[in-house]
């Protein structure tokens, strides 16, 4: 109950807020927090990268191994993406087996990356039927501070661009052993995260807005603008306009997410 | 090409099952089937066979799960282990474990929880038979299960996907549309506000195609939603809704 | 503590019911509820079956799959029979793993079937010690109402005899097409439940009978009348009197049970 | 013919271990042999090696599994994982999930639950070397586990089982038996009133030859209750049972 | 708190003993329980032994099966050790799935074994990179009566040295049908546990002990007297000294211990 | 010889990695770096990265776990799924168990657990790179969380290994030496008292050897205090300790 009252209380005082023009952050409604992002910042993983959105943290490792495709596959490699709510980054994880936000932060980044197609899954093929490289990517958020689905997949294609294929030796990986060879990386898809408190949209939610939001939206964009995923979230609604008015202005949002992303070897960005 | 994978969808104006690019699969609802639940609805759409059933507002376990301001809505979507080709190994896989989320999100807003604090409200979703679209059915027979448990709500909450198949927006994607198609969208309505309570996509869609597919997939929510009216009448009685 | 008085006023009001010849609902001691079973139900199962016992409602689906065999049994198929007692079928059960009930009912259905030799495993053997298919019986109450034992059992069997091979091809399934080959079931066993409830012994017990019931004994046929599994329930005990007796009367009330089986295609039955 | 399978299981009369049709394998009980539990009990009975303990009347956890009216008795049988000759991964399987369930019944009839309400009553099972018939040995050593720890019962609760073999029927299979022959009967009673409170059979008998096997096992019964009263008189003392 | 209280209680009696020389059983501060050890007492496992320190109840099974080997040990078996504490071993031993205590003990006991090398691996491989024996050592206490490292080290070991492969025939065990060939033990590594009480140190706590001391210290030590594993437990500390003093002490209690060992067939020992 | 083992640990004097035998790695601490946690510390020594935090004194769930006399100190060490060379499924397993249960008991007793009845005092570790002696690393940035999370502690807990590779008793083994050596012996100290709050010891040692090496891990774990006051010194101020 305790809980409920001070919730109850911050909403109030957020949508005061709002209702004047103000985040509680004091950025504009369209303005996401500041975005940093580090990569290689690992040395077991085969990529690795760390995102910082405002005090949001979170580290992403790719790791690689080999080991059979799917059936009705026989010529893909294999994508997973996982993620760890560690009780270390929030008071509010807890132990135990992934919950519900854990499986779904996880399969909405995954969503991004797979429907965009951005890894050439057919490259990671090594022997058809037999053997194909496995790619996990570990979402892994060091501190909660809101909106890890764009925290998370930012994170997600920034270590997939930084991850080089470990040595293969009689269809054994040598992890030891690092080649110069990078993934096939064909798009950069980001997702865009809105809120809706009181009607008022807002992007990049932080954990205080997070906390109160009636709704969410996630977007996800390839590089061509084109949508790839999509989540909404929260207990409340959207209206259709609101709908196709955050669908619009999510584009160029991850344009700007984009940007963050480190540039190739080749000096391509 | 994926093996398996047709040529084309749509031929001579036709899908391959016969519908046309904006007609819903058959659709029959049933409330009430259930003696034990509180409320029950069952469903058929195209080759999807959906049971839902609620049990509810009752005391919560455990204990430090109730809300002293509201009933807790909990729902719970799971496929039987002969709904799919290759059987389903019983339990929760992370699939069900989003769908529970999206759906119970989904539904929260018509809910009047406020009546019942320091209550649950369950809802069960069981995929018997699963042909593609089984989020949205769920969605769809669960608003019917509360409305047939007596629960008071604002509305009822029809679902529908849209997605692009062949380079076509369609309506409603059954299995083989699903599985090659290039993007699957289900939407779920309040339909007295006309306001969006479920909103996922998977794909690739352009902003026009997703305009497109958003509307029809809304026109495709007014549709089940009559049929979810028709359902409680012939169960309640009387031509109001 | 509620719950304990209110069995209690309902066992009082069972047994003056009984004390004076009648069941709660109306039935003879030795009669069946209303008993139907539809087969063929559902398009993804190879076999299907709907059986309904009064309210009691039970799906059971056959699915077939290839494996390989056990060791010490190199010619023989496999089989496996699980039940899930989901708590939409009643507000008694629970999510979670199978527990001590569900497995019960999994095991007792099992031990019919398998003690009868009702499938011809042998039949099942697609490659000695290497591939043979393995049938799974799913039993998928969804309206518990009692007697779970009976209605799952005649469903598991109506099943079977509805199952048909799906093709195989390289040692693969392809499950959307399906052979006219039926499952070689060469028997066809039954289960029999009675409850005694103050001294009174009563065939099917319907869920208020079961919530009161001093013991349950379940006793299996097969087509000879032989007995091929038996399963005593519930804290009491029956006297020896009382076994003899169930299980010699119990005979006819599987030929009656049985007779609800759907016809065989060629008309057998 | 299965692998391993005897072409005969009665040579000149006598079983494959040498025993009569109605005879028992040798069985010892022995009462109070662990510290730490307030009741429990080994036996030896063939191959079989079983211990028991009881612990209780004491609290329960969790709480909300009291009952204010009578104490709560549970059960739980376990195999050791060198007990058989495959290893078996520790942990409950659905079998030992079962014989825990029928077990609980086999006994809970003759325990005066209703003098220590709230509380619990815990028999734990522990199967160290097993030879077929584990079930009934385990009802058996729990049932003066019990009586060793001074709970009060109506009576003790032997179990036998009977089967059938090679066409004959005989008392209590040992595991080369057990594993080929026809047929399996495990039976408990409450001897002073004859009474039948576990009763489970796999296999294949007619009406007449259950009518036999069971009350040859019921006879075994009447042989295992002498053993147990004869390992509590050891233990107290005294000679009357 | 009751059981808090309790414990001081305990604690304030025990250590009063102490400080007038007294162990609460009666025994000198450097002296061991009654120990004894029994071997070949389980006709299922390939070896086994049944342990007794004083009232605690150690049975160990040694299992032998075949696996493939580790990918980087190609030509070594497999050495695994599993504690169960059954609930029917003590009422603070609760069901469910292995706790820290549980995994504390097997990883202890396994260290001395496994780090004094006492099994000669590299004779359990059968075929290079495909098939090993696999040694499961299963350390099963039936009472609980404090100083489970000692009781369990000395058990496995015994049981160890009990062991004979059972028949191998293509590739699979026939568990029926033993041989006589032993294990290869090349030596014997014991744990000795000390536990310090406000300032004293005793040798072989004893349930009473261990529920009130401060820390313990257990150690390993191989045929040479060598140290092969260490396991400081509790809440509390020793200064260096204990450490020290308690490292050469430990020694010839190691030797104590040894000498209960059974003696070899050829008799040595 | 195994697979990748080296034919010399030492050469010229100098160990693999370029130190002298009794050189510790390359240590930086940070203190303070999360905004959710309570307290958090960073480390980085030689290849390990290690991240902990500290939650508390706070509201104990379950509640059943509370302890009217004093808070209870929880620490959980867990390694992130991209640490190691091959990858981790995550979850708890058996040495992360084995590893939370002797950090803890390597910290208690500073902790002046008896301010807080009924609280919990929550401690997590994160391995996010591993190169050998995460343990140690871990209990040197969980003390440094606790301080900086403002609980009360006689002391901060630094930790070190020393360990024999070749034939030579050596301070902090790396990976390749943890891996290929003949002994690692973990201590960690309350530097004040000098006295030991953990120890473990796997391989092998003679009487001197443990000796010389237990001697050689405590002036290790000095050094590391010194680094642990300094990143508290770093990050509140003031010279003194």
């Amino acid at each position: 109950m305790k809980h409920e009252i001070i919730v109850d209380v911050k909403r109030d005082h957020i949508l005061n807020l709002l209702n004047s023009g103000k985040r509680i952050d004091g950025r504009a409604f369209d303005e996401y927090r500041e975005v940093s992002v580090e990569v290689g910042i690992n040395q077991r993983a085969e990529g690795s990268a760390l995102v910082k959105l405002g005090r949001t943290q979170v580290m992403v490792g790719v790791k690689l191994s080999v080991g059979e495709p799917f059936p009705d596959m026989p010529d893909s490699g294999v994508l997973t993406t996982n993620a760890e709510l560690i009780p270390l980054a929030s008071p509010s994880f807890e132990r135990g087996p992934p919950d519900e936000d854990t499986v779904e932060l996880a399969r909405v980044v995954d969503r991004a990356i797979r429907e965009s197609r951005c890894i050439d899954l057919e490259k990671l093929c090594i022997s058809e039927g037999e053997l194909v490289w496995i790619v996990f990517i570990d979402l892994h958020p060091l501190d909660y501070d809101g909106n890890l689905f764009d925290a998370c997949t930012l994170g997600a294609i920034a270590a997939l661009k930084n991850a080089v294929f470990p040595k293969l030796e009689d269809g054994r990986v040598d992890y030891k052993t690092k080649t110069e060879e990078k993934l096939p990386i064909v798009d950069t898809p980001v997702e865009v995260t809105f809120a809706k408190i009181g009607g008022h949209i807002l992007v990049d939610p932080c954990l205080e807005e997070e906390e109160v939001l009636d709704a969410r939206l996630t977007v996800g964009y390839n590089e061509k603008g084109e949508i790839v995923a999509m989540q909404k979230g929260g207990s409340g609604t959207f209206t259709q306009e609101e709908i196709l008015d955050i669908v619009r202005r999510g584009r160029e949002k991850a344009e700007f997410l984009r940007k963050h992303l480190p540039g190739d070897a080749d000096g391509k960005n | 090409m994926k093996a398996g994978e047709p040529e084309e969808f749509i031929i001579d104006g036709k899908r391959l099952d016969g519908r046309r690019v904006d007609e819903l699969r058959p659709l029959k609802i049933e409330a009430g089937v259930l003696k034990r639940a509180d409320g029950s609805a069952y469903l058929e759409w195209g080759g999807n066979r959906v049971l839902a059933a609620c049990y509810g507002p009752r005391e919560i376990h455990p204990r430090h799960e109730a809300n002293p301001q509201r009933a807790v809505l909990r729902t719970y979507y799971s496929m039987a282990p002969f709904s799919v080709y290759e059987r389903k190994r019983p339990g929760p896989d992370r699939r069900s474990m989003e769908i529970s989320k999206v759906t119970r999100q989904a539904l929260e807003s018509v809910v009047f929880t406020h009546l019942y604090p320091m209550t649950a409200i369950d809802v069960y979703i069981e995929i018997l038979q699963a042909q593609a679209g089984t989020r949205c059915a769920g969605i769809t027979a669960a608003s019917v299960a509360l409305a047939d448990a007596g629960i008071p709500m604002k509305d009822l909450v029809p679902a529908c996907a849209a997605g692009k198949v062949g380079g076509h927006i369609v309506l409603d994607l059954f299995d083989i549309e699903d599985n090659y198609g290039e993007a699957d969208l289900p939407v779920a309505i309040v339909p007295r506000t006309g306001e969006v309570s479920l909103l996922q996509m998977d794909g690739n869609l352009t902003q026009e195609e997703f305009e497109q597919a958003f509307k029809l997939a809304i026109k495709g929510c007014m549709q089940v939603y009559e049929k979810q009216k028709e359902a409680l009448r012939r169960r309640y009685g009387g031509s109001q809704e």
